[in-house]
């Protein structure tokens, strides 16, 4: 597979109050971004299981998006806070796993942000297209 | 315009190229006229912004029509545009239309200097060679790799015997100050920031060109120019198009040196003071301090301000190309300017750009205040104070 | 593989119903819906569903107690185990303890092009060697360090005292830096693949590295290598657990290590099923124990065969028996009168120190002791440097 | 197990999603996903039709899971669920798949986006597959409201609910209710004044048996939820009992300080205390008290009459001079006199002086008094008569006139009996006019005749009984101690020797006295000064003052002492005559003797001694004996009782006499004294005799404690302000001076007063600084400085949010002349000016107070403008029209609206528009660059020119005009956000207030239970504003009546077989939802139901995957992960 021709697959672990709405209001803006991300709805970040993201990877998503509220805007208080400590223990174990840093991304991304959001799933496909496919993926494909 | 109904965009093409420039923000203009209403053409004529937006808009462009050139490209509008339209972008890409389709006419003034850019690299049509003439007598290196900055004085100061002493100045206060600079070979050329506002995009990315590999090959790290105009296009333009250093305007750079205490100028200068805020230092770049520290640090100087000065500041008039176009009298922004100086009882007007040079010289000269008015870039004045 | 293959290969049709098994499974004394004797007899009456559709089928912590008391030698563990891949066919996995991220982990790294970072924590104060023809087996401490660090169990200090030991002994072994998962808790749930894969690709590093014997700190994938590897694919070399390794040496040569420090503690040591009851070594750790100066080692009321399982295996059917099981085994421990508890397997220290952090009754407070991995304790005895290595 | 058969719903949505996504190819597709029995598509999915194929599925299908793809499920997952309830499955039987705002409308690329769809909705069928039943409970609702925000909205919403008889809590930042609204004059396009149609609401909402409004107050905390949520308000310190407090305003206007009243938009004053507007509801004041004085007040606790020093100090330093004299009056009936002659203890204490000068107490006391007059003193107002009992005065100098005013204040009838031919004691004929000029004296005493008091004066009082006689029920006994200690030297009684107050009587009374060239005054006290002054002026030529003690033990006031020698009088220290030398029956000279400083003794005082032969002469032509002052027994009635000193024997605490009813005070009792302290008696007898006449028992006030600034708050203060040191006062020169009896300390000029006021420390704060005065004035003794801050705890099921807007500060476009031309107003000053209540009384002025000759009314400032904010405010062009019509049916001016677009949607708007463009408005159509007073023309001069381009002329314009009126944007309020926080719901880009969903839910908030309603959701007008509000409240009404709140059904739960009671989920939860406890002898975790709010923090640290969250599974999401990453 060339390089230039590969999309990497993103999934999205968006929180139902801030991000999953601010996803809509990007929608509705009709702010564009690239159809490389599909979102999974969570009621708070804070409920993002390490196994959902570690699940994503084994199905060969090339990217996971951890994203949900500013800190002060969580409709259950300190899910942001508890979010990112599962991020940070996550990050440890993938890291020894070998897996790219940018491949987990946790983002805060308020109702708001529509705009961020977009510019947040831009960012990550660009980052992710210049890493190439995940190792993960590859497994998969060598398997095929 | 005839009597005829207008035929909605009659060159498709022309239109894309206009619409591709203005992007999202054109389609969002209202028509609200406030660019009209801030543009400073209608202090002296009328000059309606917002009808050229509207035409661009809808593929509409009068392209025949005198307008196409008129803008300065001052960014009065641009900064205040409720819809954030880049009414400079437009009117470019208009005058490229033109330019590079052929399709109504390049003024004849503009033309010339548009040839002389593009054959030998500066708009005055002088010897490539004779580039670097105006240091012959002052010891400037050329520059080599690991100098530590890079002389850029634009071409006007280069060439044009009056305004040498721009570029004379600057190398003197280095000389004084023993700053590790050089100039760069006779093989640089035009900046290309005014051709390109005034259409020529393709001279404009080739001089670009030339000039990112000149400096990239000698191993050109930081810039200092003496022209807005360089410094803009060094800074915003020429990045986009590989360009890799850092640029700094001359007044930045004696500021610096005055805040760090390596420069003082200790002559007095009794004289009353006003500097006019270039467009592209000021507006589009947001330097309006730093020459007003420079003036404030020669002893015995008076500085005075303009009614409009900093981000209302009016413009020569020489902005976009228009420095080599004619401008009729009675139109020129520079003659305000010199009436508001001596409204002021300012003896000299500070500038710190060579097309503000030009501009206020030919006004003061054709007022006939010569007498009782001088023109002179800050770097003139700090070299005197030395 | 079907039920009728897994019944011949198991051998249960020798099974006798007698209730033995059942009878002294440590499972079924909490969870009394718990019955091998049962499970065994689904299987002979053909009764798949019932068998590996029941999510008890996971909670057998194959610590072999019932085998080795069956009078027809029926091997349950293995039966279970072959069971469970049946299941795993069917979709079931019992319940994951820790979402199952341990699970995911050894799937992962199934992977051929990962390049993982396990050996970061290597210091300058360890020596290896890449010539070296003895390989230590790190395992998933690494991957332990972060997931288990808030039960303040560190995998890697038992992989750095081991080290230690090793290079006291004059041995620089050699690590792999891309090592995988031993597969060990894949093929105990019945995930045969991710077993198959895993193994193949150890083995296919093993080769390469071309050593002579690899030197396990944990029991589990010693048992692996010594028993399951080799139905899978060809190692070409000899395995041995550190505390036989250190038993041997110290039988050839008590003073092996140097000097050992005074260590004035009463201790109880912990058989971990797969180093006892699985590969009968019982006396091994007891003998590297009594050679440290100062320990006295007290048995617990169950010890060697009859010893008690930590309560959990392969990171699945973590429920209130297992608690209930590891519970009991710390009673046992403390009772004692033991200050510290040694095990050899990083898998009982994880669960023993997961159990101690629970909330507990209150008026019934989980038994809390002090808990040391063997190497850790053998580290800290050896004289220069002599930091304990935590 | 049940078999599973899923039915798949896709939504064209019109061409919203069928545009972008290729809905067929996607249904079909989705037809050949596992379980799914039934794959359509359909143009509306969340119309009737659309609802009914689902509804026909399940029943004839048989389907029991449902998956709709389709817009947000925020927008339409409880539309389809309720379909999937009422088709007969329960309603968590549902899944449902976002290809709109997901993927049709970001993205372009067909095949792609179909792809997404497919994506998305193949995840969803995997994940219903795992969907459980879900039993829906219900909890009672606290039908208890809270609204906060007392504008027109927050009004109208607690109106409604609170007339459906349910309890609504009103919380209001501002001391008044009413908003926004309330400033408006009148509203468009009906012209209806805005005043008379809010103020009967704001009645009513004030008077509502249902409604407990809490006004200066602020929501602090806010936890709970629907049903339940429990509220802290904080209820600002008024320092006014609002119980007591009637709402007459005199506080307010007592009030020394005044500040810019909000309400008035700065184009009126306020006091410190102060009700915002006329129909402020509560009609209470407030106390604006912002921090503590810089001061301790040591000024008002040092003086003897505790007179209000900060409050007529303010008041100076505010310019309103008369009102500080009446802050005096109410305690000093002789400001005048004391303006000039008292000692001034106040100064001494200032706690001013402990960082750099004290204030200038008296000088400006004086200043005010003698400004007042000069500005011709208004005649004091008779008291009227309430007391029966007539009180006599004997003697009418301090003390008496003390008394006597307090007395006819208090409605007494009193009389004063003077025995000289003139009313003011010892003032009158004991200070030199050049001290206290007769006029300054006699203003004094005639405000206190203009209240009522009675003078008789050359009726000296022998008897007390025959004033008892007359009917009078108490005396009081002011007479003084006006006799001259004799000194017992030889010669005293030589022609020539004069004793000090026989001296100045006579020469107050215009006797003439003859004196020699030189002239020696016995003596260090003030009579000694006086009499010495007086002779210099007198013309004597060589003036010696003779004192026994030091300079440092001279009492007389030293200011007058130094003043004295500047007028060339010479002071022999340390010398006492010891003999008067007369020649033929003249003086020739005194014969004196050095004295030196003995040592101290018992009391601490050295005493001189003489020097044994240090006799020496002084040759003088006349002695004037200045060594003291005694009572004169003779003047006084035979009965009354004495003490060893020879002054009156009283009770010292009520000041009465050895006789029933009769009191006294003064030097007559405390022996010579100053002015201050007389006065001070007078007013206590009076306190004494009030309560003597209504048989009362006198209560004792606590005399003041000086308290000193700590070195600290010294140290604070000098942080804050730099040094100023006090304003001087011009004086005679003294070669002047002693030509004549002219006053020699000049007064402040006003500027200098209000200089020299503006010192004090106390007025230097912001806000109040507690001077007291309207704790003074206010009748129902209201005012309670020791307030603070209540926090009140509410519960309430519901809450609604209406705090309203900011208006844009159109400052920040440098360009429009908003603070820097005073012509140049926002559109709310403008109401302000307009309204018949405002500070203009309805008249359209200009800040030089002439009407206007044409006026610009400029649209869009600071809205529809990305570099301020990019909506539009709805409201201003139709109160732009507003504005030009009652500019030009209150005014002769011309109107232009300088517009962009004319935006008049509502009821009556465009009419209203209409109607304009027949009254002469201009319309000019472009939006202004700018407003500018620089002329070119001569036209233009003097005017503001407002510049824009007529757009649809094509044409620069140029108008000049006398007013420029900045329809200023509506913006968010400034706190947005902190309230937003406190309350959990979302606000957008632009600040406000997010609403549930745009158009279907716009009262709603993404929180359950939180409505908003007005401007703080988006810039609405008043019909706008009242129908949400009407809406908000009926959100909130339909909830009380129907009495229970639906619990998250979506909520944690725990396996209890696989619990082992870790206690890990109890760490974790912010709500306190698990419980770890012993159920059936074994220790498992259980979820409180109500307190779970399904946030699922404890299932990602269970440890053995005993928690589940119910509709967010580990297998509901792991499937649909699983699903997504088959496309990876």
């Amino acid at each position: 597979m060339l390089v230039a021709e590969f999309e990497p697959q993103i999934i999205a672990f968006c929180c139902n109050w801030c991000t999953y709405a601010a996803a809509d209001l990007a929608g509705t803006a009709r702010v564009h971004y690239p159809p490389n991300v599909r979102i999974v709805r969570v009621m708070c970040s804070g409920m993002v299981n390490p196994i959902y993201v570690l699940k994503a990877f084994e199905g060969g998503a090339d990217g996971v998006l951890v994203a949900g509220c500013h800190l002060a805007d969580c409709h259950y208080l300190d899910g942001p806070v508890k979010c990112d400590a599962m991020v940070d223990k996550l990050r440890k174990v993938l890291h020894v796993l070998g897996l790219e840093d940018e491949r987990l991304r946790r983002e805060m991304v308020s109702t708001s942000e529509g705009v961020l959001f977009a510019r947040v799933i831009k960012e990550m496909v660009e980052q992710l297209k210049t890493i190439g496919p995940s190792p993960f993926k590859v497994k998969m494909e060598a398997l095929a | 315009m005839n009597v005829k109904m207008d035929i909605l965009s009659p060159y498709k093409e022309a239109t894309d190229v206009i619409l591709e420039a203005g992007g999202e923000p054109l389609k969002l203009c209202y028509q609200c006229g406030l660019c009209t209403a801030v543009c400073p053409w209608n202090l002296v004529r009328s000059f309606l912004v917002r009808r050229i937006i509207h035409e661009a808009q809808l593929g509409a462009v009068d392209f025949g029509s005198e307008d196409v050139w008129t803008c300065v490209t001052c960014r009065a509008c641009v900064d205040r545009c409720p819809r954030g339209v880049e009414i400079i972008d437009v009117m470019r890409a208009i005058r490229r239309a033109v330019a590079s389709l052929g399709i109504g006419a390049v003024p004849d003034a503009l033309r010339i200097s548009a040839k002389n850019i593009a054959g030998v690299g500066n708009p005055l049509g002088e010897a490539p060679e004779g580039r670097n003439d105006w240091a012959k007598d002052l010891k400037a290196k050329d520059f080599a790799a690991g100098t530590e900055v890079l002389y850029f004085p634009c071409c006007i100061p280069s060439y044009d015997p009056d305004v040498k002493t721009v570029a004379r100045s600057v190398a003197t206060i280095f000389n004084e100050l023993k700053i590790d600079y050089g100039l760069i070979g006779t093989e640089a050329k035009c900046c290309g920031e005014a051709i390109r506002k005034a259409g020529h995009e393709d001279t404009f990315q080739s001089l670009a060109q030339n000039n990112i590999d000149l400096f990239a090959s000698n191993g050109v790290k930081t810039v200092v120019v003496s022209s807005p105009h360089c410094y803009h296009t060094f800074k915003h333009e020429y990045p986009e198009l590989g360009g890799k250093f850092e640029v700094i305007h001359i007044t930045q750079y004696l500021a610096s040196l005055i805040k760090k205490g390596s420069l003082k100028p200790s002559k007095e200068i009794n004289k009353k003071v006003i500097y006019s805020d270039p467009c592209y230092l000021g507006r589009h770049n947001d330097i309006y301090d730093d020459p007003r520290e420079i003036l404030r640090s020669i002893p015995a100087l008076g500085l005075v301000e303009f009614p409009d000065a900093r981000e209302n500041g009016l413009c020569c008039g020489g902005g976009g190309g228009r420095i080599w176009m004619d401008t009729a009298k009675g139109e020129r922004f520079s003659d305000i300017r010199v009436e508001q100086a001596a409204e002021k009882g300012a003896d000299i007007i500070a500038v710190a750009c060579p097309y503000c040079l030009l501009n206020y010289r030919d006004s003061v000269l054709s007022m006939g205040k010569a007498e009782t008015m001088q023109v002179k870039d800050i770097t003139e004045l700090v070299a005197q104070a030395l | 593989m079907n039920l009728e293959d897994i019944i011949q290969e198991t051998k249960t049709y020798y099974c006798l119903e007698c209730g033995k098994c059942t009878s002294v499974c440590p499972v079924a004394r909490y969870d009394t819906s718990f019955s091998p004797r049962m499970m065994i007899e689904n299987a002979l009456l053909g009764f798949e569903d019932e068998l590996v559709l029941d999510k008890e089928l996971f909670s057998c912590l194959t610590c072999y107690t019932c085998q080795s008391e069956c009078p027809s030698d029926v091997d349950f563990p293995v039966f279970v185990r072959k069971a469970r891949a049946i299941a795993q066919g069917r979709g079931q996995r019992g319940i994951c303890a820790h979402s199952g991220q341990l699970q995911s982990l050894a799937r992962l790294m199934t992977s051929p092009t990962i390049k993982q970072k396990r050996l970061e924590w290597l210091s300058q104060e360890y020596r290896v060697s890449e010539k070296s023809d003895v390989l230590l087996w790190v395992g998933c401490a690494p991957y332990f360090e972060p997931i288990f660090e808030d039960i303040e169990l560190s995998a890697l200090g038992i992989t750095k005292a081991s080290l230690k030991i090793l290079n006291s002994l004059g041995i620089e072994p050699k690590l792999l830096p891309n090592e995988r998962c031993c597969g060990h808790d894949a093929l105990w749930t019945g995930d045969i693949e991710t077993f198959r894969k895993l193994a193949e690709h150890n083995a296919a590093q093993i080769k390469e590295a071309g050593v002579k014997k690899i030197v396990f700190t944990c029991p589990e994938g010693y048992r692996t290598f010594k028993l399951d590897y080799p139905n899978h694919v060809d190692l070409g070399c000899e395995v041995q657990h550190i505390s036989e390794l250190l038993a041997e040496k110290i039988g050839r040569n008590p003073d092996v290590l140097g000097k050992l420090k005074e260590i004035k503690k009463k201790v109880t040591y912990q058989d971990p099923c797969r180093l006892g009851r699985h590969l009968g070594v019982y006396d091994a750790p007891r003998r590297v124990l009594e050679s440290i100066p100062g320990i006295e080692l007290v048995e617990m009321k169950h010890s060697g065969l009859e010893s008690i399982c930590c309560g959990t295996s392969a990171f699945t059917n973590c429920d209130s028996c297992s608690n209930k099981l590891r519970s009991e085994r710390l009673s046992e421990a403390v009772a004692t009168g033991a200050e510290m508890l040694i095990t050899a397997c990083p898998k009982c220290q994880t669960h023993f120190r997961c159990a101690m952090v629970d909330k507990g009754e209150e008026h019934r407070p989980t038994p809390k002791i002090e808990i040391m991995d063997l190497a850790n304790l053998v580290a800290n005895a050896i004289g220069e440097g002599g930091k304990s290595s935590k | 197990m049940e078999e599973i058969r899923t039915g798949v719903y896709i939504c064209h949505c019109g061409s919203n999603i069928a545009g972008v996504v290729n809905v067929e190819e996607v249904a079909r597709y989705v037809g050949t996903l596992p379980n799914v029995v039934v794959s359509r598509h359909y143009r509306y999915m969340c119309s009737d039709p659309g609802q009914d194929l689902i509804k026909k599925d399940i029943k004839e299908l048989g389907i029991n899971r449902v998956v709709v793809a389709s817009c947000s499920p925020r927008m339409h997952e409880p539309t389809f669920r309720k379909a999937v309830e009422d088709g007969g499955l329960n309603p968590y039987l549902y899944e449902h798949a976002n290809i709109r705002e997901h993927c049709s409308w970001v993205h372009d690329d067909k095949k792609l986006a179909t792809n997404k769809a497919k994506d998305l909705i193949r995840a969803a069928v995997m994940r219903v597959s795992h969907h459980e039943p879900l039993v829906i409970r219900e909890v009672p609702l606290n039908p208890n409201v809270l609204v906060i925000g007392g504008g027109i909205a927050g009004m109208q919403a607690a109106l409604d609910i609170a007339n459906g008889q349910n309890k609504v809590y009103l919380v209001e930042r501002e001391p008044s209710i009413g908003g926004h609204m309330a400033q408006l004059d009148r509203t468009f396009p009906t012209l209806d004044c805005s005043e008379c149609i809010l103020t009967p609401k704001m009645s009513d909402v004030g008077h509502h048996p249902f409604i407990e409004l809490l006004a200066y107050s602020e929501v602090e905390e806010v936890s709970g939820s629907i049903g339940s949520f429990k509220v802290k308000v904080r209820k600002r310190a008024r320092y006014v009992d609002e119980n007591k407090c009637v709402g007459c305003g005199d506080c307010e206007e007592k009030c020394p300080r005044r500040t810019d009243s909000e309400f008035e938009m700065g184009l009126a004053k306020r006091g410190m205390a102060y009700i915002p507007f006329a129909q402020a509801i509560p009609n209470i004041a407030t106390i604006d008290k912002r921090e503590e004085r810089l001061c301790k007040a040591a000024c008002k606790e040092a003086c003897p009459i505790r007179m209000n020093v900060l409050g007529y100090v303010s008041l100076i330093k505010e310019g309103r001079f008369r009102e500080a004299c009446e802050v005096m009056r109410r305690t000093n009936p002789l400001p005048a006199v004391c303006g000039r002659v008292c000692y001034a203890p106040c100064e001494e204490a200032c706690n001013r002086g402990q960082f750099d000068e004290h204030i200038a107490i008296r000088g400006l006391k004086r200043f005010a008094v003698d400004y007042e007059l000069k500005m011709g003193k208004h005649k004091a107002v008779p008291v009227e008569r309430s007391k029966e009992e007539k009180v006599a005065i004997v003697g009418s100098g301090p003390s008496g006139l003390a008394c006597a005013y307090d007395l006819v204040r208090q409605g007494y009838s009193v009389t004063v009996f003077e025995s000289g031919p003139e009313a003011g004691g010892i003032l009158r004929w004991g200070i030199p006019e050049y001290r206290l000029p007769k006029t300054v004296l006699a203003n004094d005493i005639g405000h206190i005749q203009d209240l009522g008091v009675e003078i008789k004066v050359d009726t000296p009082v022998k008897r007390l009984g025959e004033i008892f006689d007359q009917g009078y029920k108490a005396i009081f006994m002011g007479t003084g101690a006006g006799m001259s200690q004799r000194m017992g030297i030889p010669g005293e009684d030589s022609p020539g020797v004069l004793h000090a107050l026989d001296f100045l009587r006579q020469v107050n009374f215009g006797v003439k006295v003859d004196l020699g060239s030189k002239v020696a005054i016995i003596g260090g006290g003030n009579a000694a000064v006086d009499a010495a002054r007086v002779a210099g002026r007198l013309g004597v030529e060589e003036v010696t003052v003779v004192y026994r003690r030091s300079r440092d033990e001279m009492p007389a006031i030293p200011s007058e002492i130094e003043e004295m020698e500047h007028e060339g009088a010479k002071i022999q220290f340390l010398a006492a005559p010891v003999k008067i030398l007369s020649d033929n029956n003249r003086v020739r000279g005194i014969q004196c003797i050095r004295m030196e400083m003995g040592e101290p003794d018992a009391s601490g005082r050295r005493r001189p001694v003489p020097v044994k032969g240090s006799e020496f002469t002084v040759e003088v032509d006349n002695v004037i004996m200045a060594i003291g002052q005694r009572v004169d027994k003779a003047m006084l009635p035979k009965e009354l009782a004495y003490t060893d000193w020879g002054t009156l024997s009283v009770d010292p605490v009520t000041l009465q006499t050895n006789i029933d009813g009769v009191f006294a005070g003064g030097d007559v009792v405390s022996g010579p004294s100053d002015v201050i302290a007389a006065i001070a008696a007078g007013k206590r007898a009076a306190c004494s005799i009030d309560a003597y006449l209504r048989g009362e028992e006198l209560s004792v006030e606590e005399g003041g404690k000086v308290e000193r600034l700590s070195e600290e708050e010294v140290t604070k203060v000098k942080e804050r302000f730099a040094s100023r040191n006090r304003v001087g006062v011009s004086k005679l020169k003294p070669e002047t001076r002693v030509s004549g009896f002219e006053e020699v300390e000049h007064t402040y000029s006003p500027d200098e007063a209000q200089d020299e006021a503006g010192r004090c420390l106390a007025s230097l704060v912001e806000g109040c600084f507690e001077c007291g005065e309207c704790k003074e004035v206010c009748e129902a003794d209201a005012v309670d400085f020791d307030q603070t801050d209540q926090i009140i705890e509410l519960e309430v099921g519901t809450i609604i949010v209406a705090t309203g807007y900011d208006q844009f500060d159109p400052s920040v476009i440098p360009q429009y002349g908003y603070k820097k031309y005073d012509n140049v107003l926002t559109g709310l000053e403008f109401e302000r000016l307009t309204c018949a209540a405002g500070p203009t009384e309805g008249k359209i002025l200009l800040k030089d107070g002439r009407e206007p000759e044409s006026v610009a009314i400029v649209h869009c400032v600071g809205s529809r403008d990305q570099n301020y904010h990019e909506y539009c405010s709805r409201v201003c062009c139709m109160y732009g029209l507003k504005y030009a019509h009652l500019v030009r049916e209150l005014t002769k001016a011309d109107a232009y609206e300088f517009y962009i677009d004319m935006r008049c949607f509502g009821e009556g708007y465009e009419e209203f528009y209409k109607r304009l463009s027949e009254e002469g408005v201009n319309f000019i159509r472009g939006k202004v660059a700018k407003v500018t007073d620089e002329a070119i023309t001569d036209e233009e001069k003097g005017k503001l020119i407002v510049v824009s381009e007529d757009t649809l002329l094509g044409k620069i314009v140029r108008v000049p005009v006398d007013m420029v009126i900045l329809c200023s944007a509506l913006e968010a309020r400034s706190d947005a956000d902190h309230v937003a926080r406190l309350l959990s719901i979302n606000r957008r880009t632009d600040g406000f207030f997010l609403e549930r969903h745009v158009k279907l839910d716009p009262v709603a908030t993404p929180t359950d239970g939180v409505f908003i309603a007005g401007c703080c959701e988006a810039p609405r007008d008043i019909p706008d504003t009242v129908a949400q509000a009407e809406a908000a409240a009926g959100k909130v009404l339909s909830l009380i009546s129907k009495g229970t709140v639906t619990l998250e059904a979506a909520i944690s739960t725990v396996d209890e077989a696989i619990c082992h009671g870790c206690g890990r989920c109890e760490e974790i939860c912010t709500f306190n939802a698990p419980k770890v406890a012993i159920k059936n002898g074994a220790l498992v975790s259980s979820i409180n139901e109500a307190l779970c709010k399904g946030c699922g923090s404890c299932a990602v640290v269970c440890p053995t995957g005993a928690i589940a969250i119910r509709h967010f599974t580990q297998d509901e999401i792991l499937a649909q992960v699983a699903a997504l990453a088959e496309a990876c």
